[in-house]
C-alpha cells in the first residue's frame, strides 16, 4: 500500500507541473496550484470516511528500508535501523484532514497574492507536504524531517511574500522554531541512541515493556526520562507557542501573507499540540503526570496573557495573533488536565482554532485588499458597504469567543471540563479568559463593522502612529466591493465546517475516542 | 633491504597514481610552451585523483595489511578516509581547472600538481603507521598548502595569506614535533603500535600528558579548532578559491585523520593520572570537550559578522570542525563512523558551495556576499543548488548535512553519561548558524539584483556542482547509500594496530 | 641526569624560539626563530636516542628528517616572504594585516 | 405529539437560514416567512402543550459527543414547565413577528431583522426544551447571540454598538459562572442531565457544600441573563434595539430565562438553604433597587426596562422563597403585560418619533387603541385587582411572607408601591395633559394593533389560571398535583391592593392632576434624585474598578510583553551579536597574535593540568 505516501507527496505532482508553467501565466499558476492541493484532500477525506465506516487505519501503515546507521556486532539486528515509516491513527487523521482542507482553502485564498506567484505556490505546496508528513510520520526522524520542511517553506513564504517587516518576521520564526527544533533533535537523538529505534510504536515498547529494558543500548533512567519529556515539552511549547515564547507568532501573524497565516495559525501551531500529545503523553505517560500541573498553569497564563494583551491591540492582525496565543493556552489546559476530556479537548480545540483562525485570516486578507489597512482605528461601519463580509467577520469573532454552536466552544468546553476535574481552582481562573475573549473579539470586530464609517482624516489625527500619513492610508479603490463569489467560497466552506463541528462535534470526537482511550490506558487512569 | 623489494607495492597503487600524475604534470608544465593553456593539466589531475579513488575503492574488500615495517598501513580506516580525501581533491581540482582570477591564471599548471602533492600527503597520512611517515606526510601536505595559498603571486592578499600560513604552520609544526619528541623519548620507537604498547608500561604521567597536550594543540592547527583556529579566516580569504576549498575540505579531513591516527592510537590505552587511569585519552576528554564547545561557539558566532563569502565559510568551517571535534570528544563507538560520514558530507556540500563562489569570484572579482543578490532571477538552478548546499551546511533535514549531524548527536548522547552540554551547545550553535546561512538564502532569493547577470557555469564547475548537489540530495533522502558503504569498512575494527 | 640537562636545554631553546617567533617584527627573524624551535626538537630527539629510557636509532633518523623538512619549510617561507615583499615593500610581519576581522 | 416537540424550534431556524440566504431578494416579503414559521411553531407548541396537559413527561436524547466513556447528549424534554414555556415563547414570538411587520416597515435591513428574530426564537425554543445543563448552556448563549444581534441592529449608531457589546459581555460574565457551576456538577455526578443531577442530590452523592457552590455559580448566569443586580446594567442600554425586540427579548422571553433556569433546577436549589436565600435576597434587592431608578427615567423604554428588572427580581424572590409556581405564574403574566407595554410604547414611539416622555403628552385621543391597551398593561403590572398582575404578584407576596425573611417581604411591598407609581407617572405623562406638537401622530396599522389587542386580553385573562377563588390550575399542573396554596393571611391581598392604588393616586396627584409639584422629591433631597438619575452610579463604579483594573493589568502586561519578554529575546540576540563583534575584532590580522593565542591556550591547559593533576572536573 502506498496510500499514505501518495497522500503526503501528491502535491509534489503540482510542484513538478508548476515548474513548466511560465512565470507570467498567473491564472494558470493559480489554477494549477489550487488543483494540486485537491488530491491530498480527496485522499484524506476518503480515509476519514472509510475510518468512520470501521476501516482499520493500521492497515495503511507503510514501511520501507531507509538507513541502518551501524551494524556493530554487539547490537541486535534491529538496532539503529531507521526506516521510512508512515502510519496514522485517529489523532493524526483529524489533523491530516484539517491540513488538507485548509491547504486547499489557502490556495484558493491565494488569489490575493499577486507577486511571483509561481515561487509562492511552489513553497506553499512544499509546506503542505511538510505538514501532511508531520502528521503521517510514524518515525521520529521522519517526523523531524517533515517538520523542518515546514520550517524552511515558512521562512521563505514569510520572508518573501510578507508585509513590510517580513524578513524580520521570517528570522523570528526561524530562530524561535529553530531552537525548538534543535531541542527536539537532541531529544530524538537521545531516544534513538539509547533505544536504537525511532519508530513510535517500537519506542513505546522499549520504554514501557520491562522485558525490553535489557534491550536498551544505554540506560534511560527515570530522571533521564523526565528530562527528555521536559525537553520535548519545551520544544513543542515554542511551536505552540506558550508564553513567553510567543513573540515570533505575533510577528508572523502580522507580517505573513494572509493565506500563509491561514495555514500557519491553522495547522502549524497545532504541531505543538500534536507533538505534546503524541510524544509527551504517548511515550512518557508516567513522567507526564509530574508535568501536568505546570502545563495547566502555563495554559492558564497563556489564556489570560493572550486575552489581556489582545484587549489593547488596535490592529486586527495583532488582536488575532494574541488571541491565537490565548487559544493555544486552552490546548495546554486540556493537556494539563490529563484526563479523557482534557486530551480530547486539546485536540478539538486545535482543530477548532485551526478552522477559526483560517477564517479570520482569510477575511483579514480580503480586508487588507479592499481597505488597504487592518488598523481598527481607521475602520468602521463596514456593515453598510460590505454586509456579507461583515457577517462573516462577525461569525469569525463569535467563533473566536467560543459561542456554542460554533467549533470554538467545543474545544474550550471540553478542555475546561477536563481541567475542572483535576484542578478546579486553576480552571476557574482560566475561565476568566472566556470573558476577555468576548471583550477583545467583539471590541475589534464591532469597531470595524459597526458604528459610523470612519472619516479618514480624522482617523489619521486620532491614530497613535505618527508615521501614518494620508498617503499610506488605504484608499478603497472606487467603491468598496463586498466579498465576491470566488472569495466567498472558502469563507463559506470554513463557516460551514465551523458550524458543523460546533453543532455535531461527534464528527471529530468519534475518530479520537480510541486514541484517547489508548492514551488513558498508558496513563494508567 | 629485502623487505623493501618484497613488499606488496600494489597496496600503494592510489599513491603511485597520484605521484605519477603529479610528476608527469610537473614535467609537462615545464615542457609545454607558455602559450598553451594549462587547463587540460588540471583536468588531468582531477582525472588522476578520480582514478586513484577507483583504485582505492577496488581495494576495499582486501584484508587489512601493512608494508615497510608497518610504516604504511592499508586498513579500513585508511581506505575510507583516502576515499574522502580523494573525492575532495578531485572536486577541488575541477575548481582549479576553471580557476580564472581577474589578473589571469599563469600558474594553473603549478596549482594542479602542487595540489596533487598535497593530496598525496593527505593520503599518506591516512595510511601512516609510523610517527615518521605521519610527520613527513603532514609536512608534504602543509608545505604544498603554503604554496597553494600564495599562488596568486601578484595579489597582496594571497601573499599575505601564504606568509601567515607559513608562520603559523611553522609554529604548529614545531609544537607538534616537540610533543612527538617526548612520545619518542618515552618509548624509544616511532611505530605507532609499538608506542602504544610501550606506553602501557611507562610511569611518566606528567610528561605523557604534556606530550598529549602539545600534540593536541599542534593538530588543532590543521583542524582549525580553538585555540589554533585564528589563521584560518585570513588564509581562506586570501587564498585562491580552489585552494580555499582544498584547505576547507581536504586539509580538514587530513587533520582529523591525524587526530585519530596520532592521538587515538597512541593514547587510547596509555595510563594516566585522573579520572580514568586506564586511558589518557579518556581522562583528557574534558579538555577536548571544552575545546569542541569553544570551537563551535566561536566559529558560528563570529561568522555572523562576515561579509566576505570566503571568510564566512572559513568561520563556518571552524564551526563544522567544532561539530566534528564534538563527535570525537564523545569517544563513543560511533566516533570514527560519524566523523567519516560527516567529513564525506562536509566535502560534498562545501565543495559545492565553493564551486559557486568560485564562479562568482571569477565573474565579479569579488567575494562579497552582495554578489549573491538576486541570483535566483537569472540563474534559478544555480541559486537552487546553492540553496541546497546552504541548507545542508545548516543541517536541515532532507539534505546530507542533517544525517551527518544526527549521527554526531547520537554519538554524543549514546555514552553514559551523555555529553548533554556539548549536545546543547551544538544545537544552539546550529541555530545561530541558521542566521548566516539563511541570510545568504535571503540574498539569493529575496533581494533584487543590482549587478550584471552571471555568465554560464563552465564545465568543470558545473560538473562539481552537479556531483555535489546530487550527492547532498542522495545522502539526504537515501542515506542508506552512504551507510551501506560505511558498513563495508567493518566499523574500523582493525583501526588499532 | 644528563638527559634532564639536554631536555632543559631543548625546552629553553624552544621557548626562546617561540618568544622570538611571536614578538619579532622582521619576518626573516621570525622564520629563523621557527628554525630554532625545530632545532630544539632535534636536540630532544638526539638526546632521547642516546640517553632515553629506550635508546634507539630512530631518534637520529627522525632528527634527520626534521632537519630536511625544516629546510623545506624555511625555503617556502622565504619564498612567501619574497612574494610578500614584492607587493608590499616590507618584511615586517605586523604589517601583514590587511586580512582581518 | 410530544415526541415530535423537537420540530418546534426548527421552523424559526428554517426561517433564519432562508432569510439569510434569500432575504435580500425577498425584501419586505421576508416578514411572511418569519410569521409563517413562528405561527407553525406556535401551533405545534400548542399541540405539544395540550398533549402534555394530559400526559406525562417525555424525554429523548441523541449523542452529541463522546468523551472517553462518557456520552454527552442533546435531546428534548417535555416537562410541564418546558411545555408551558414553549407555548409562551412561541406565542409572544409570533405576536412580535406580526407586530414588527408594521413597526419595521421600510427599514433597509428588514429581512435581516426577521432573520435575527428567527434565530432568537429558535434558540429560545431550544432552551426551554433542553433536558440537560449543557444543551441549556448552548441555547442560553445562543439567545444571548440573538439579543446581541438585535440590540446592535442599528449598527451605525455608536450607542447601539456599545449597548450590544455591553449586553453580550455582561451576560457572558454571568455565563462563565453558569459554565463553571455546570462543570463542577458534572464531575460530581458525571452527567449534565437534570434528572441525573436531581437523583444525585436525592441520594446524597452530591455534598451540600458543592451543591451550594455550584448552584450559586449557576445563579450568577441567571443574574446576568435576567438583569439582576449587580449585572443588570446592560438591560436598560439594550433598549437601543428596535422596540419589538425589547418586547420579545428584553421583557417577555430571554430575560426570563434566568428565572426559567432556576425553576428548571429547582430541586437542586431547594437542597441548599444558602442558595435559596441568595436567590431571594438578590431578587428582593433587585426589585426595589430597579424600581427606584425607574422613578426618574425620562425615556419611555428605559422606564419599562427598569420595570422589567424589578419584576424579574420579584420572580427571583418568589423562587428564593420556595414558590416555584408563583415565579412561573408571574413570569407568564409578566410576559404578556410587559410585552403589551413595550409594544404599546413602540406604537407611541412610532407615532411621535421620540422616546422622551417629557416631550409627549395628550396622546389619549390620538391613539385610541394604543392608549387603552397601555392602560390595561399598566393596571396589570401595578397589581390592580382583577388584572393578571394582581394575582401573580399576590402569590409572590404570600410566598415571601410565609417563607422568606420579613425584610424581603416589605421590600417587595415597597417595590409594588413604586411600580404602580412609576407606571402611572409614565401613563399620565404620555397620554394625559396637553398635546405637545405631535399634530401628525396617528394610530398604527392593524398589524401592530392586533398583537397588542391579543396581549391586552391575555394581560387580564391569564391571571385566572391561578386564583384564590377559581382554583389553582397552573400550580397543580406544574407540580403534578403536589401544589398547595400558601396559607397566607388574607390581609396581604388587601395590602397589595392598597399599595397599588396608593401608587396610582400619587402619580395622579403629581402628573395627572398636577396637584403636587413634580419636583417635590427632587427639590427636597436633590442628592437622592441625582443618585437615582445616575442609576446609583453602578456603571461608573464598574468603570472605575473592574474596567480600569483590567485595563491597568492589560497595560502592565503590554509593557511586560514589549520590554521583558521581547527584551530577554533581544538581550540574548544582543549578547550573541556583541560576542560576534568582539570575536571579529579580536581577529586583528596579526599572524603573531594568532600564534600567541595558541600558546596561551596551551599554557592554560598545561597550568590547569599541573594544578589539578589530571582530575579536570
Amino acid at each position: 500500500m502506498m496510500f499514505l505516501s501518495l497522500l503526503v507527496f501528491s502535491p509534489l505532482l503540482g510542484i513538478v507541473l508548476l515548474m513548466f508553467v511560465r512565470k507570467t501565466d498567473e491564472r494558470m499558476i493559480q489554477w494549477l496550484g489550487t488543483a494540486a492541493t485537491v488530491p491530498p484532500l480527496i485522499l484524506a477525506l476518503f480515509a476519514f470516511v472509510q475510518s468512520g465506516r470501521g476501516f482499520r487505519l493500521e492497515r495503511l501503515d507503510e514501511a520501507r528500508d531507509w538507513v541502518r546507521l551501524t551494524d556493530l556486532p554487539f547490537l541486535t539486528d534491529a538496532a539503529y535501523v531507521i526506516r521510512y515509516e508512515l502510519g496514522i491513527d485517529g489523532l493524526s487523521l483529524v489533523f491530516i484532514v484539517l491540513t488538507a482542507v485548509l491547504a486547499t482553502l489557502a490556495a484558493l485564498a491565494s488569489m490575493l497574492v499577486k507577486t511571483e506567484k509561481k515561487g509562492y505556490f511552489l513553497w506553499l505546496l512544499a509546506l503542505e507536504i511538510g505538514m501532511l508528513g508531520v502528521f503521517s510520520a510514524a518515525n521520529f526522524v521522519w517526523f523531524f524531517l517533515f517538520l523542518e520542511v515546514t520550517l524552511v517553506a515558512m521562512f521563505l513564504l514569510v520572508g518573501k511574500w510578507g508585509g513590510l517587516e517580513r524578513e524580520r518576521a521570517a528570522y523570528s520564526y526561524l530562530l524561535y522554531n529553530g531552537l525548538g527544533s534543535a531541542l527536539l533533535l537532541v531529544v530524538i537523538a537521545v531516544l534513538l541512541a539509547r533505544t536504537g529505534t525511532a519508530n513510535f510504536a517500537l519506542l513505546h515498547e522499549m520504554l514501557h515493556n520491562p522485558a525490553a529494558e535489557g534491550q536498551l543500548i544505554a540506560p534511560l533512567t527515570a530522571e533521564g526520562r523526565r528530562w527528555l519529556l521536559g525537553g520535548l515539552l519545551l520544544a513543542f511549547a515554542v511551536k505552540l507557542p506558550a508564553v513567553p515564547f510567543h513573540r515570533w507568532l505575533i510577528r508572523v501573524h502580522v507580517e505573513a501573507p494572509p493565506p500563509v497565516v491561514m495555514l500557519h495559525a491553522g495547522v502549524l501551531l497545532k504541531i505543538g499540540a500534536y507533538g505534546m500529545i503524541r510524544f509527551g503523553i504517548g511515550l512518557f505517560p508516567d513522567e507526564f503526570r509530574s508535568f501536568a500541573g505546570v502545563l495547566a498553569l502555563f495554559g492558564v497564563i497563556n489564556v489570560l496573557y493572550g486575552a489581556l494583551l489582545a484587549l489593547r491591540q488596535r490592529e486586527l492582525k495583532r488582536v488575532l495573533a494574541y488571541s491565537s496565543v490565548s487559544h493555544m493556552g486552552v490546548v495546554l489546559i486540556g493537556l494539563g488536565a490529563l484526563n479523557e476530556a482534557g486530551i480530547q479537548g486539546a485536540v478539538l480545540q486545535s482543530i477548532a482554532h485551526g478552522l477559526i483562525s483560517s477564517l479570520s485570516f482569510l477575511l483579514v486578507g480580503v480586508l487588507a485588499h479592499r481597505m488597504g489597512t487592518t488598523d481598527i482605528n481607521r475602520l468602521g461601519g463596514l456593515t453598510k458597504a460590505m454586509p456579507l463580509f461583515s457577517g462573516y467577520l462577525l461569525t469569525a469573532a463569535l467563533a473566536l469567543l467560543g459561542l456554542p454552536g460554533l467549533a470554538g466552544f467545543v474545544g474550550e468546553f471540553t478542555s475546561f471540563l477536563g481541567l475542572f476535574q483535576t484542578k478546579p481552582a486553576l480552571a476557574a481562573v482560566g475561565a476568566l479568559g472566556l470573558i476577555f475573549a468576548a471583550v477583545y473579539s467583539l471590541k475589534a470586530v464591532l469597531d470595524i463593522t459597526f458604528g459610523r464609517p470612519r472619516d479618514r482624516r480624522e482617523a489619521v489625527v486620532g491614530s497613535r502612529e505618527p508615521q501614518a500619513s494620508a498617503a499610506s492610508l488605504g484608499e478603497p479603490q472606487g467603491g468598496v466591493v463586498d466579498l465576491q463569489g470566488k472569495e466567498a467560497v472558502p469563507a463559506f466552506i470554513l463557516v460551514a465546517l465551523i458550524v458543523a463541528v460546533g453543532v455535531y462535534p461527534q464528527l471529530l470526537a468519534a475518530p479520537l475516542t480510541a486514541v484517547v482511550k489508548t492514551m488513558m490506558n498508558g496513563l494508567g487512569g | 633491504m629485502n623487505d623493501v623489494w618484497q613488499s606488496d607495492w600494489s597496496m600503494m597503487a592510489p599513491e603511485w597514481i597520484v605521484l605519477a600524475a603529479a610528476i608527469t604534470l610537473l614535467v609537462m608544465d615545464l615542457a609545454l610552451p607558455s602559450s598553451r593553456s594549462r587547463r587540460p593539466l588540471a583536468w588531468g589531475a582531477a582525472a588522476a585523483a578520480a582514478l586513484a579513488m577507483i583504485a582505492t575503492a577496488a581495494m576495499i574488500p582486501a584484508e587489512s595489511a601493512s608494508i615497510l615495517h608497518d610504516t604504511f598501513r592499508l586498513d579500513a580506516f585508511a581506505k575510507a578516509f583516502k576515499l574522502v580525501v580523494l573525492a575532495g581533491g578531485a572536486l577541488a581540482l575541477l575548481l582549479v581547472a576553471e580557476w580564472a582570477p581577474k589578473e589571469g591564471s599563469p600558474h594553473r599548471g603549478e596549482f594542479a600538481y602542487m595540489m596533487l602533492f598535497a593530496l598525496l600527503g593527505a593520503m599518506m597520512m591516512a595510511s601512516s603507521g609510523d610517527l615518521l611517515t605521519l610527520f613527513v606526510s603532514l609536512e608534504l601536505l602543509s608545505v604544498s598548502s603554503y604554496i597553494l595559498a600564495g599562488l596568486r603571486k601578484t595579489a597582496p592578499a594571497s601573499n599575505e595569506a601564504a606568509l601567515k600560513y607559513v608562520i603559523n604552520g611553522g609554529i604548529a609544526t614545531a609544537i607538534m614535533l616537540f610533543g612527538m619528541s617526548y612520545v619518542f623519548g618515552l618509548t624509544g620507537t616511532t611505530n605507532l603500535g609499538g608506542i602504544a604498547r610501550r606506553l602501557q608500561e611507562t610511569n611518566e604521567p606528567y610528561m605523557l600528558a604534556l606530550a598529549f597536550l602539545l600534540l593536541l594543540i599542534g593538530v588543532s592547527f590543521k583542524l582549525a579548532t580553538v585555540p589554533f583556529h585564528m589563521w584560518a579566516p585570513d588564509v581562506y580569504e586570501g587564498a585562491p578559491v580552489p585552494a580555499t576549498a582544498f584547505f576547507a575540505v581536504v586539509s580538514k579531513t587530513a587533520g582529523f585523520v591525524l587526530l585519530l591516527r596520532l592521538l587515538v592510537t597512541i593514547f587510547a590505552a596509555a595510563p594516566a593520572e585522573g579520572r580514568d587511569p586506564s586511558s589518557l585519552l579518556l581522562s583528557m576528554q574534558p579538555v577536548i570537550t571544552v575545546l569542541a564547545g569553544l570551537t563551535m561557539i566561536i566559529g558560528s558566532v563570529v561568522a555572523l559578522r562576515q561579509r566576505s563569502l570566503k571568510r564566512l565559510l572559513a568561520y563556518s568551517s571552524i564551526a563544522h570542525a567544532g561539530y566534528l571535534l564534538a563527535g570525537f570528544a564523545a569517544m563513543s563507538w560511533a566516533m570514527i563512523d560519524s566523523l567519516w560520514m560527516y567529513l564525506l558530507v562536509y566535502t560534498l556540500m562545501n565543495i559545492g558551495t565553493f564551486a559557486i563562489i568560485a564562479h562568482i569570484v571569477n565573474e565579479t572579482g569579488s567575494d562579497d556576499l552582495d554578489g549573491l543578490t538576486g541570483l535566483y532571477r537569472h540563474r534559478p538552478l544555480l541559486a537552487a543548488a546553492l540553496g541546497l548546499f546552504l541548507l545542508s551546511l545548516a543541517g536541515i533535514p532532507g539534505t546530507a548535512g542533517f544525517i551527518a549531524k544526527l549521527h554526531i548527536f547520537i554519538g554524543l548522547v549514546v555514552t553514559e553519561p551523555g555529553h548533554y552540554v556539548l549536545a546543547a551547545v551544538m544545537a544552539i550553535t546550529t541555530v545561530i548558524s541558521y542566521v548566516y546561512y539563511f541570510n545568504l538564502i535571503v540574498q539569493l532569493f529575496f533581494r533584487p539584483t543590482f549587478t550584471a547577470p552571471l555568465g554560464r557555469l563552465p564545465a568543470g564547475l558545473s560538473t562539481a556542482v552537479i556531483f555535489c548537489a546530487l550527492g547532498t540530495l542522495a545522502i539526504g533522502w537515501a542515506p542508506g547509500l552512504a551507510y551501506d558503504m560505511l558498513a563495508r569498512f567493518g566499523h574500523f575494527g582493525d583501526f588499532l594496530p | 641526569m644528563t638527559l634532564s640537562a639536554y631536555l632543559a636545554l631543548a625546552l629553553i631553546l624552544f621557548c626562546i624560539g617561540l618568544y622570538g617567533a611571536l614578538t619579532k617584527r622582521n619576518t626573516v627573524i621570525v622564520l629563523i626563530c621557527i628554525e630554532l624551535m625545530l632545532n630544539a626538537v632535534n636536540i630532544n630527539f638526539v638526546a632521547f636516542a642516546k640517553y632515553g629510557a629506550h635508546p634507539s636509532v630512530h631518534g637520529h633518523v627522525f632528527a634527520l628528517f626534521a632537519i630536511a623538512v625544516a629546510a623545506a619549510e624555511a625555503a617556502v617561507g622565504l619564498a612567501a616572504l619574497i612574494a610578500f615583499y614584492r607587493s608590499r615593500k616590507t618584511v615586517h610581519v605586523d604589517e601583514a594585516n590587511s586580512l582581518k576581522h | 405529539m410530544m415526541n415530535l416537540a423537537w420540530v418546534v424550534p426548527l421552523f424559526p431556524l428554517g426561517s433564519f437560514i432562508l432569510l439569510l440566504l434569500f432575504g435580500r431578494r425577498w425584501k419586505q416579503r421576508s416578514a411572511y416567512v418569519g410569521i409563517a414559521a413562528t405561527l407553525l411553531s406556535l401551533l405545534w407548541a400548542l399541540v405539544v402543550l395540550v398533549d402534555r396537559l394530559g400526559g406525562s413527561t417525555y424525554e429523548a436524547n441523541w449523542t452529541w459527543m463522546t468523551i472517553g466513556g462518557v456520552t454527552l447528549t442533546v435531546g428534548i424534554s417535555v416537562t410541564a414547565l418546558n411545555a408551558w414555556m414553549l407555548a409562551l415563547v412561541a406565542l409572544v414570538s409570533w405576536l412580535v413577528h406580526v407586530y414588527s411587520q408594521g413597526y419595521m416597515a421600510g427599514d433597509e435591513r428588514f429581512s435581516t431583522f426577521y432573520a435575527y428574530l428567527g434565530l432568537f426564537t429558535f434558540a429560545m425554543l431550544g432552551l426551554v426544551l433542553s433536558p440537560n445543563l449543557l444543551q441549556a448552556y448552548i441555547f442560553w448563549e445562543l439567545v444571548g447571540l440573538g439579543s446581541f444581534l438585535l440590540i446592535g441592529f442599528y449598527f451605525y449608531k455608536e450607542e447601539a454598538k456599545a449597548a450590544a457589546k455591553k449586553a453580550f459581555i455582561m451576560t457572558r460574565i454571568g455565563d462563565v459562572g453558569f459554565l463553571i457551576g455546570m462543570m463542577l456538577l458534572f464531575w460530581q455526578t458525571h452527567s449534565f442531565d437534570y434528572d441525573d443531577i436531581f437523583r444525585a442530590v436525592g441520594d446524597g452523592t452530591l455534598s451540600p457544600g458543592m451543591t451550594t457552590l455550584a448552584v450559586i455559580l449557576i445563579f450568577i448566569g441567571a443574574i446576568g441573563k435576567s438583569g439582576q443586580f449587580p449585572l443588570h446594567t446592560w438591560l436598560p442600554d439594550a433598549m437601543e434595539g428596535p422596540t419589538p425586540v425589547s418586547a420579545l427579548i428584553h421583557a417577555a422571553t430571554m430575560v426570563a430565562a434566568g428565572v426559567y433556569l432556576v425553576a428548571a433546577l429547582f430541586p437542586l436549589y431547594e437542597a441548599s438553604h444558602t442558595a435559596m436565600m441568595t436567590v431571594a435576597t438578590i431578587g428582593g434587592v433587585t426589585a426595589i433597587f430597579a424600581a427606584t431608578i425607574g422613578l426618574v427615567q425620562t425615556d419611555i423604554k428605559r422606564v419599562l426596562a427598569y420595570s422589567t428588572i424589578s419584576q424579574l427580581g420579584y420572580m427571583m424572590l418568589a423562587l428564593g422563597a420556595g414558590s416555584y409556581v408563583a415565579a412561573i405564574f408571574h413570569l407568564t403574566t409578566h410576559a404578556f403585560f410587559k410585552a403589551l407595554l413595550f409594544l404599546a410604547a413602540g406604537s407611541v414611539i412610532h407615532a411621535v418619533r421620540t422616546q422622551n416622555i417629557e416631550e409627549m403628552g395628550g396622546l389619549w385621543r390620538r391613539l385610541p387603541w394604543t392608549a387603552p391597551l397601555f392602560l390595561i398593561g399598566a393596571l396589570s403590572i401595578s397589581g390592580v385587582p382583577l388584572f393578571a398582575g394582581f394575582f401573580s404578584k399576590d402569590e409572590i407576596l404570600a410566598a415571601a411572607w410565609t417563607n422568606g425573611p420579613r425584610l424581603l417581604f416589605w421590600l417587595a411591598v415597597a417595590a409594588a408601591l413604586l411600580t404602580s407609581f412609576y407606571m402611572f407617572r409614565l401613563f399620565f405623562l404620555v397620554f394625559s395633559g396637553k398635546a405637545r406638537h405631535h399634530e401628525d401622530a396617528h394610530e398604527a396599522s392593524a398589524s401592530m394593533v392586533a398583537p397588542m389587542f391579543v396581549l391586552g386580553v391575555l394581560s387580564i385573562a391569564s391571571g385566572y389560571m391561578q386564583t384564590p377563588w377559581f382554583g389553582s390550575f397552573l400550580g397543580e399542573w406544574l407540580t403534578d398535583g403536589a401544589y398547595r396554596h400558601e396559607a397566607a393571611p388574607g390581609w396581604i391581598a388587601v395590602l397589595a391592593t392598597i399599595v397599588s392604588f396608593a401608587g396610582i393616586f400619587l402619580a395622579w396627584l403629581m402628573y395627572g392632576a398636577q396637584k403636587m409639584p413634580r419636583d417635590w422629591l427632587s427639590a427636597r433631597v436633590p442628592y437622592v434624585d441625582e443618585l437615582l438619575r445616575r442609576h446609583y452610579y453602578i456603571d461608573d463604579i464598574y468603570r472605575l474598578t473592574v474596567v480600569s483594573l483590567v485595563s491597568w493589568i492589560s497595560r502592565l502586561l503590554a509593557y511586560v510583553d514589549r520590554f521583558l519578554v521581547e527584551g530577554l529575546a533581544r538581550l540574548a540576540a544582543g549578547i550573541v551579536g556583541a560576542a560576534a563583534s568582539a570575536g571579529s575584532r579580536g581577529q586583528n590580522g596579526q599572524a603573531q597574535t594568532y600564534g600567541a593565542v595558541t600558546v596561551a591556550g596551551l599554557a592554560i591547559l598545561v597550568v590547569i593540568f599541573a594544578l589539578t593533576g589530571g582530575y579536570w572536573l
